[in-house]
This record gives structure tokens, C-alpha cells and sequence, in this order.
């Protein structure tokens, strides 16, 4: 993880109050409206412009959809935390910066229900069409596998 | 390029081809829905899923130690780099030092295992081509990579070689004899395989040209690994952030120039060359010691989070740790370097004939246990 | 020993005239004795051809290919054939089902009609047309039909690009394999097999037409859909390309009809261009038996080295390639025979 | 582009042609694998402490232990079963075992008509040995 606060600072000027640092120093946190301009700021003006991995956690609190971006010339990396609402889980798809969020964003909503607006084709890719709930959620009931 | 058949007046219809689960070619249960007209494919629509068995999900309901042999499950053509990965990220979360004898060894594995799944991929690429033979040299020599993971792993495909901490098993008797031999007689057998396919006219005209990613595309979705060098971005983890011991190797990252499916190939040839010269080179500098660092027999990752990437054999394979301080993971995300380059084939695909469509597919090299984890 | 053969179908023409039937009749019976000859001969030759094809190709893969069924794996086709008939017979719904099972029936009729003119030996074909070539070239290409109503009435899409396919590459590839034969035509004048083989008696064709034998090398591989060109069947794009669809013992069919393709195509480029049955110690139908398997043994060498040609490299392949250089083949030779007649007239020689 | 590649690839595959082929005659020509390789399972009943470790090790619930107490009040071995089907043979439970009671073995050939002979019974109390258990060896 490469030092976020340099970043901090650029971003700020633009950004003022809405991106913050996480308790641990390590990331940078936006809320889920702002995620679109953050994340296309710093594409288009850092040296991290190359989408490293997009996933989500499910906290008892709260959902974090999770960007890690990555500096091509030195594999730096940075994280990215947008905060969501657990009852209303949506935020802005980043398909258009990055084609690769297609198939990240897919399963991140196939896997934890997280509702990626403005993403051209958002279906499930890993569970069945016909599936019901999101896995990797804390509250999704796993039946115990039977055995012979 | 397509169609001409609208222009010249006669009426053609579009058909919907069903390639997969079950396809010669689609390198296991991918599916690729390719709407047709005629030779050439007009539309290509992935669809994954198949082999999905909810590995983060397992992750949640086992040790950190317990879920290592569910990682060579992962791409199990590259089962010691998955390990390494998995076993990277928690030595990281937990600020283990891994002794340099056990690094030494996972270099040296790791790169065999490197060899051995580039070794599949030019023999299942030259094996789409119908390229039989050649297909069957290559997996000889990956035999004898197996066949020495038999003696240090005590598995030759699913390996679960790497512990937190280092290596469970230090080199047996007679493995480094049989790795010399093995390395001398690469370059002979690499060689013969290039003259077989590498230099072929068919085969070459085939793929040069074919299934083409600029680098900006490549960038854009996200490629990494040989197919992002094939497209001329010089980005290989083990130079741009060397972890583990790599720093101490003198090797080169081959680059491709125009992103075709040759190009992908290529490299892959050349890198197997160059692996090589990792392994002979780790084996002249391996210090003696211990192989495993002090670690406590229970787990425990501090609370936090953690990402950790290396450079596995299709790309940057990475882990997304989320510790609540117990013996648990409480969320693992496996960043997986084959879903995302197959999110490029659609791309590829589009446009081309049939065959070039499946000479693009083999070329991303995609293993579908790591697709659908 | 150079008329044995010759000599056990005088015998069985004797027994049979014995009988006390007309000339006609006899003539008749003896048609039907040699095609049934013929015939046992193809299959007997499949099952050596498959055998072949499999041991050659494990060798060429370093490996040892079938060595369990019988003595040395001898007895796998057999077994292979055994297997393949007791098992389900699938016509897949909404399949064209008289034009799905004629196919399997219908495939195997013009490679066996090919042999009934090709010269075993020396006076050992079942009928010497007069218009032999003609006769191959014409019956031969029937067979794109036949694989056309494989893909057709499998209605599988995978079939019917297989039997697209087959279609474009035969008759593309038709135009060069007609060609190739043409110098030779030129130089003996006659269309007959047994003249074409004896006009090879002191030098081959493949001499004095090098280019026109690599011309049929790669048509003839093109026609019988088999080394770079199996296009029709492409395992890797289209699973079996025509037989996808094809189970049990119509698979078999298809299955024996390539080598019996394989074979034909071999015994007529030994007979044009290796001088048949023309040889010095061994009898004629020994000779002619070797020659053919060489040719066999390469195109099963080219077919385990070469990766599959695309769709329009191959057209590209017999459209710029293949017919120029035959068509300046063609010219060549008549310029040659010319010159030749010349010199001759001008008594040089 | 003038066909020097074909050339060259048919005289490779001519020289493997006449060169050694690598086909193991396996049934009748045994492999002999390394000392490491942890294809079967075997229990040290003396060694064995009964303490439950290995099957908590086990990734995949592979292992059930019952116990029981003896006079001394002292844990027994009752029963020891692995049930093969699951097994990822990743070695996990040789790994942890404190005494070193569960051995690794070198026989591959597991392979079992049904799913009852894919269990192994390595231990019961009052019971015949395990070797007769041994999937294959009823085949």
C-alpha cells in the first residue's frame, strides 16, 4: 500500500470534505454518491489509473464497495472505500473508466447485492440466473452440505 | 473482415451458436453464446459460472491454514503460485519474516510451476489449432515438472505446498539432480517446439493479426500478466515491486508488440526460457537454513485489512484480506487474474472468423476454476 | 507369384463357367466376385489404415498408441467396431431423418465405386474403363453431396457449418485436383488406368511432373478432408463438424469411409504418379501395395505435424496458389510435349 | 513464409518418430512414487493419543474420532474413520498430528465401486485391522 496522504491532499482541493482517510491510514474513503468523480479524478490526473481489483464487504453496519487501484509503473496501490447504505446498497457503476469494472461489478452484485447504477448489463455471472440472495452477505443462510 | 453478403443483395440470416458448457475448446465449462452469420462471428456473450463453488465463502468458515489446499483449487494448472499468494497475504496481514532457504524454495517452485502452466498454454493453444503432436510434447515436459513436485509437494496437481511462515517440506534427496536434468534438457525441447508450431506458416497465419489488444485496451480491461506484455506494457510485478527474493535475480520481462494472439503465445515461449533462468539461478545462490519462520500454531490475523497481489502464471492474482482478529477470515476476496482477461475475449472475438475466435479464446489462456472460483 | 491374384480369379471364372452359364453371366458373376474383393479388401485395409493412423500418430507423439487389444493392440478397430455397433442408435428429433440415415449409407458408395477401376496389380482391376480418370474424378465428387446431407439432416448448427464448409473446400479444391492430373493426361494421351500405369514403364510421372504430384498431394488432402484441411469436421471449432450428430454404427461408417478415402486417394496418386504396379524384383501387386502405403504413412506424417488452416487462408491457398501454378503446369507440359515431338520430328534424338 | 516452417516441422516430429516413446505400461508396470507423496492414509494405534487434532486440522471434516475413557479415566481410542471422499489429501492432519501417528503412504489406487468402500476404517476398538478395509484390496 503506498502512502495515501500525498493523494489526500491533491484530491482535497477539489473534493474538499466529501473523501476522507480511514481510521487505519490506509484508505481513502468517499461516500457512495461521489465515488464516479472521485475514482475519474484520480484516473485521469495520479499515476493510479489502472483498476487493480473492485469488490465489496459486508459489515454489521454498513456495506463498503471496495477499489483498489494500482500504479502501472511501480505497482503502487491505493484503496478506495465507498460507504453504502446496508438497506439500500446502490452507487455509481465505473464501467466507463474502466472496462474492466464490467465483470468485477457483475459479481460483486451477484455475490453481495450491491446495486451498480448505470452499469450496461448488471445480471448475475457466477450463481444461476434463477438464484436467490447474495452468498457472500453475513446473513445469507448456508445449508448444511448433506454427506454419505 | 465482415460481411459482404448484405452488400452484394442476397439475403442472410444470423444464427446463434452455442459453444459450451460442453465445447472441445472452451478449456473447460465456459460457455460463449457467439451469434453468427456464416464463418463470422457478429456477437460474443460470456457466460461463466459453471464450476462456481463459492470458494470466498468457504474461505469464511475455515482456518487460514485450512483454506491452503483450497487455493490450488483455484487454478489448478498453477496450484504452488495460488498457495504463495494466499500464504503472501497472511504472512503480510500478520508481519511474518519468511525464512530465505523457504523463500529460495517457493521461488524455485514457483517458477516451475510458471513453466508448467505456460506449458499447458502453448500446448492447448497449438492443440486448438489441431496441432496434436505439439500438444503432446509440451505435456511431457510438464510431466517432469509434475513428477518433481511429486518429490517436494508429495502432489503433483494440487499441491498445498506453501504454509504461513514457509515451506512445509525442505528439498528431498535427489530432487536438485532431476531438476538439472530437467533444465538442461528445456532449452532442447523448447526449441523442438518451436520449430514444430512456433515457425509453422499455417500456424502463424492463424494468429498473427488475430484477436488484437492495443495497449490502452488492455489497460482499460484490466489484463494483466503475460497477456497485458504481449500487448507491450512493460509491467511484470516481480521487476515493478519484486517481492519475496525475486530482487536478487537477473532476468527479462519479454514484451510482445502488437497484442495478437501470436504475440500472447510468443511470450509465454519466452518466458518459460526465462523462468528457467530464475530456477538455475536460485539453486546456485540457495543459502542453508530453516524453512520455517516461528509462527504460532493457531492463527490469528490482527484485525485489518490486507491486499496482496504476485505475479501468478495468468496474471495478478490477488487477495483481499478482511480480519476480525479471529482465526477466520471475516471476508477473503480472490482477485482473479482469468475473470478478468476473459472479460477482454468478447472484444477479440467480435468480427472474426470461427477459428480465429477460438484461436483468441485459447490465447487469453483462461483456466476456468480460476473463472469461477 | 506377379499373377496370383490373376490366376485365383481365373480359377473361380472356370468354376463358375462350369456351371454351364453363357458368356454374358459369367462375365457378370465375375463383376460381382471382384467388387465383393474389392470390397473386403477396403475394409480389411481400414482396419489396418486405423491401426496405422493410431500407432503412427503415438509414435510421432513419443508415445506407443493402442497396444492392449490383441497382440500389439492389432485387434482395437475391431473392437472399436464391436463397441460402436452395440450402441444406442440416436436419430436426434428434428433431424431430416431419410436424409440423415442415407447419409451414413450413401457415404461410403463413391469411395468403394472409385476402386473399381484403380489397377491392383498388373490386369487386376475389376473394370478397365476406357475412361478411368474421368471416371474417379467424377464419382469421387459425389461424396461432397453426401457429406452436405450428413450436416444438413443433423440439424445441428455445428453440422451444417461442418457441411458448409465441406462444400466450399471440395469443389474449390476439385478445380487444382483435376489439373494435377491433366499433364499426366497430356503425356499418356489416354484416360485408361492400365495405359497410364504403362506408359510409366521406364520413368514416373512423378519426374516428369514434380509440381502436378505436390499439387495433388495437397488437393487430394484437401479433398478427402484430412491433415491441415479437415475443415468439414474441425474438432476443435465444430466438436465433428458433419457427424457431430452420428452415433453407433452410422458413426462407423463416416469413421471407415475417411480411411477408405484416404486409401483411394493414396492408390490413385500411386497409380498416376508412382508408376502403379511397376517395380523390379517383388511382384506388381506388392509394389503397388508399398507405394500406397508410403503415400499413406505422409499424409499421416503431414496430418500429425501441420496445426488446421483457417477458412480463408485455404481459399486463398487453392485460388491464388494451387490453380495458377497447376494452369502453368499445364503449359509447361504442352510446351514441353511439343518440344519433345519436335525433336524427335528433327531426328536429334 | 516460403514453407521452411513446414519442412522444419516435419522433420521434428520424423526424429521423435524413431525416438524412445515415454508410455508407462501402467498396470503392469507399477509407478514407484517418492517417500513425500501422501496418496493413502495410515494410524499408528500405539502412538495415538486420541486428542482430536487432526480432525479439527482437516479442512473438509474428513476425519471422525470417537473416544472413550478408560480406568485410569485416560482417553481411549474408540474409533477411527476417514472418509475418502472428501479427502483433499492436502496432509494437513499428518502435519498436525503431535505424534506423528498418522503415516502417509504411497498406495494411488483408491479407486472403489461404491461409495460405502471409499470410507476407511483405520481404527475400531474391537474390530479387525484396518488393512482389511482397504479400499482396492476387496476389488
Amino acid at each position: 500500500m503506498d502512502n495515501i496522504n500525498v493523494l489526500v491532499d491533491t484530491l482535497k482541493e477539489k473534493f474538499s470534505s466529501k473523501i476522507s482517510v480511514s481510521d487505519d491510514g490506509q484508505s481513502l474513503v468517499v461516500s457512495s454518491a461521489d465515488i464516479f468523480p472521485v475514482l475519474k479524478e484520480i484516473k485521469e490526473n495520479t499515476q493510479y489509473n489502472f483498476l487493480a481489483d473492485l469488490t465489496a464487504v459486508d459489515y454489521p453496519e454498513r456495506m463498503e464497495v471496495v477499489y483498489h487501484l494500482m500504479n502501472i509503473k511501480d505497482a503502487g496501490l491505493i484503496r478506495v472505500k465507498a460507504l453504502l447504505d446496508k438497506s439500500d446498497p446502490k452507487i455509481d457503476s465505473v464501467v466507463f473508466l474502466w472496462d474492466t469494472a464490467n465483470v468485477m461489478e457483475r459479481e460483486t452484485y451477484d455475490l453481495l447485492g450491491v446495486i451498480f447504477e448505470g452499469h450496461p448489463d448488471l445480471k448475475r455471472i457466477l450463481c444461476p440466473d434463477d438464484f436467490e440472495g447474495h452468498p457472500l452477505r453475513k446473513d445469507y443462510k448456508v445449508e448444511p452440505a448433506v454427506r454419505q | 473482415m465482415a460481411i459482404s453478403n448484405q452488400e452484394s443483395g442476397f439475403r442472410t440470416q444470423e444464427f446463434v451458436l452455442n459453444m459450451g458448457p460442453q465445447h472441445p475448446s472452451t478449456h473447460g465449462v465456459y460457455r460463449a453464446i457467439l451469434t453468427m452469420d456464416g464463418e463470422y462471428v457478429v456477437d460474443v456473450e460470456n457466460v461463466v459460472g459453471y464450476l462456481h463453488r463459492g470458494m470466498e465463502k468457504i474461505a469464511e468458515d475455515r482456518t487460514y491454514t485450512q483454506f491452503i489446499p483450497y487455493t490450488d483449487r483455484m487454478d489448478y494448472l498453477a496450484g504452488i503460485l495460488n498457495n504463495w499468494g494466499f500464504v503472501m497475504t497472511v504472512e503480510k496481514a500478520m508481519g511474518i519474516e519468511v525464512p530465505e532457504r523457504a523463500e529460495y524454495i517457493r521461488v524455485i517452485t514457483g517458477e516451475l510451476q510458471r513453466i508448467a502452466s505456460h506449458l499447458v498454454m502453448v500446448a492447448s493453444m497449438a492443440l486448438d489449432l489441431n496441432g496434436y503432436t505439439p500438444w503432446m510434447y509440451a505435456f511431457y515436459d510438464r510431466e517432469k515438472i509434475l513428477d518433481l513436485f511429486e518429490m517436494i509437494c508429495g502432489s503433483r496437481l494440487t499441491t498445498s505446498f506453501m504454509r504461513v511462515g514457509g515451506v512445509p517440506n525442505d528439498i528431498p534427496e535427489g530432487f536438485i539432480p532431476k531438476l538439472e536434468k530437467f533444465l538442461a534438457e528445456l532449452p532442447g525441447r523448447a526449441d523442438d517446439f518451436d520449430n514444430v508450431i512456433t515457425g509453422n506458416e499455417i500456424f502463424v497465419g492463424r494468429t498473427k493479426g488475430v484477436g488484437v489488444l492495443d495497449a490502452e485496451a488492455a489497460l482499460s480491461f484490466g489484463l494483466t500478466g503475460p497477456n497485458l506484455r504481449a500487448s507491450g506494457v512493460n509491467f511484470d510485478l516481480r521487476k515493478a515491486q519484486p517481492y519475496s527474493v525475486y530482487d536478487r535475480f537477473d532476468f527479462e520481462v519479454p514484451l510482445g508488440e502488437n497484442g495478437d494472439s501470436f504475440d500472447r503465445y510468443n511470450l509465454r515461449m519466452l518466458e518459460i526460457r526465462q523462468s528457467a533462468r530464475i530456477i538455475r539461478q536460485a539453486l546456485d545462490t540457495i543459502p542453508e537454513g530453516d524453512i520455517m519462520a516461528k509462527v504460532p500454531k493457531v492463527l490469528k490475523v490482527p484485525k485489518g485489512e490486507t491486499y496482496c497481489h504476485i505475479e501468478g502464471s495468468k496474471g495478478l492474482l490477488g487477495f483481499y484480506l478482511v480480519s476480525d482478529g479471529g482465526t477466520k477470515p471475516y471476508r477473503l476476496h480472490l482477485h482473479s487474474p482469468s475473470f478478468v482477461n476473459l472479460g477482454a475475449y468478447p472484444k477479440m472475438a467480435k468480427g472474426t472468423v470461427l477459428q480465429d475466435a477460438i484461436a483468441s479464446l485459447a490465447s487469453i489462456d483462461i483456466v476456468l476454476g480460476e473463472v469461477d472460483r | 507369384m506377379e499373377n496370383f491374384f490373376v490366376n485365383i480369379a481365373g480359377l473361380i471364372r472356370d468354376l463358375i463357367a462350369g456351371f454351364g452359364l453363357n458368356e454374358t453371366l459369367v462375365y457378370l458373376a465375375m463383376v460381382i466376385v471382384k467388387f465383393v474383393a474389392v470390397l473386403v479388401f477396403v475394409l480389411l485395409n481400414v482396419v489396418v489404415l486405423v491401426y496405422m493412423e493410431r500407432r503412427v500418430a503415438g509414435f510421432f507423439q513419443e508415445r506407443l498408441g493402442p497396444n492392449r487389444v490383441g497382440p500389439q493392440g492389432t485387434l482395437q478397430l475391431v473392437m472399436d467396431i464391436f463397441k460402436l455397433l452395440s450402441k444406442e442408435d440416436i436419430v436426434p428429433a428434428g433431424a431430416d431423418k431419410f436424409v440423415y440415415k442415407a447419409a451414413a449409407y450413401a457415404i461410403f458408395v463413391p469411395t468403394i465405386l472409385v476402386y473399381m477401376v484403380i489397377p491392383f496389380g498388373k490386369g487386376m482391376n475389376v473394370i478397365d474403363l476406357n475412361l478411368g480418370l474421368f471416371y474417379i474424378l467424377a464419382i469421387s465428387s459425389v461424396t461432397t453431396m453426401i457429406i452436405f446431407m450428413a450436416g444438413w439432416g443433423s440439424r445441428n448448427k455445428y453440422s451444417l457449418v461442418g457441411g458448409m464448409r465441406a462444400i466450399a473446400q471440395m469443389v474449390s479444391y476439385e478445380i487444382p485436383y483435376v489439373f494435377s492430373f491433366l499433364g499426366v493426361i497430356m503425356l499418356t494421351g489416354s484416360l485408361k488406368m492400365s495405359t497410364i500405369v504403362e506408359a510409366q514403364q521406364g520413368v514416373w510421372f512423378i519426374v516428369l511432373q514434380p509440381i502436378a504430384f505436390i499439387v495433388f498431394l495437397i488437393a487430394g488432402n484437401a479433398e478427402i478432408n484430412r491433415g491441415p484441411f479437415d475443415l468439414p469436421e474441425g474438432e476443435q471449432e465444430l466438436v465433428a463438424g458433419y457427424h457431430t450428430e452420428y452415433t453407433a454404427g452410422r458413426f462407423a461408417m463416416f469413421y471407415m469411409a475417411e480411411y477408405a478415402n484416404l486409401l483411394a486417394m493414396a492408390a490413385i496418386g500411386a497409380t498416376v504418379f508412382l508408376g502403379g504396379w511397376q517395380g523390379p524384383w517383388l511382384p506388381g501387386w506388392l509394389w503397388f501395395f508399398i507405394k500406397m502405403y508410403a503415400l499413406v504413412f505422409g499424409q499421416m506424417w503431414v496430418r500429425w505435424t501441420f496445426p488446421r488452416i483457417r477458412v480463408d487462408h485455404l481459399m486463398h491457398l487453392n485460388w491464388k496458389v494451387l490453380l495458377p501454378v497447376s494452369l502453368a503446369n499445364i503449359v509447361v507440359t504442352g510446351i514441353g510435349i511439343k518440344v519433345y515431338q519436335m525433336v524427335r520430328m528433327m531426328g536429334w534424338w | 513464409m516460403n514453407g521452411q516452417g513446414l519442412i522444419k516441422g516435419l522433420s521434428v516430429t520424423i526424429k521423435h518418430f524413431f525416438s524412445p516413446k515415454i508410455t508407462e505400461l501402467y498396470p503392469e508396470v507399477k509407478p514407484k512414487l517418492p517417500e513425500s507423496v501422501k496418496a493413502d492414509f495410515d494410524l499408528d494405534r500405539e502412538k495415538c493419543i486420541a486428542c482430536g487434532i487432526c480432525a479439527n486440522a482437516c479442512p473438509n471434516k474428513v476425519i471422525t474420532i470417537e473416544t472413550e475413557k478408560d480406568e485410569n479415566n485416560k482417553r481411549r481410542l474408540k474409533r477411527y474413520e476417514m472418509n475418502m471422499q472428501y479427502c483433499l489429501f492436502c496432509g494437513l492432519c499428518a502435519e498436525s498430528c503431535p505424534t506423528k501417528a498418522i503415516i502417509t503412504k504411497q498406495n494411488f489406487e483408491l479407486a472403489a465401486y461404491s461409495r460405502e468402500n471409499t470410507k476407511r476404517l483405520l481404527y475400531q476398538a474391537d474390530k479387525a485391522p484396518a488393512s482389511e478395509t482397504e479400499p482396492g484390496a476387496k476389488e
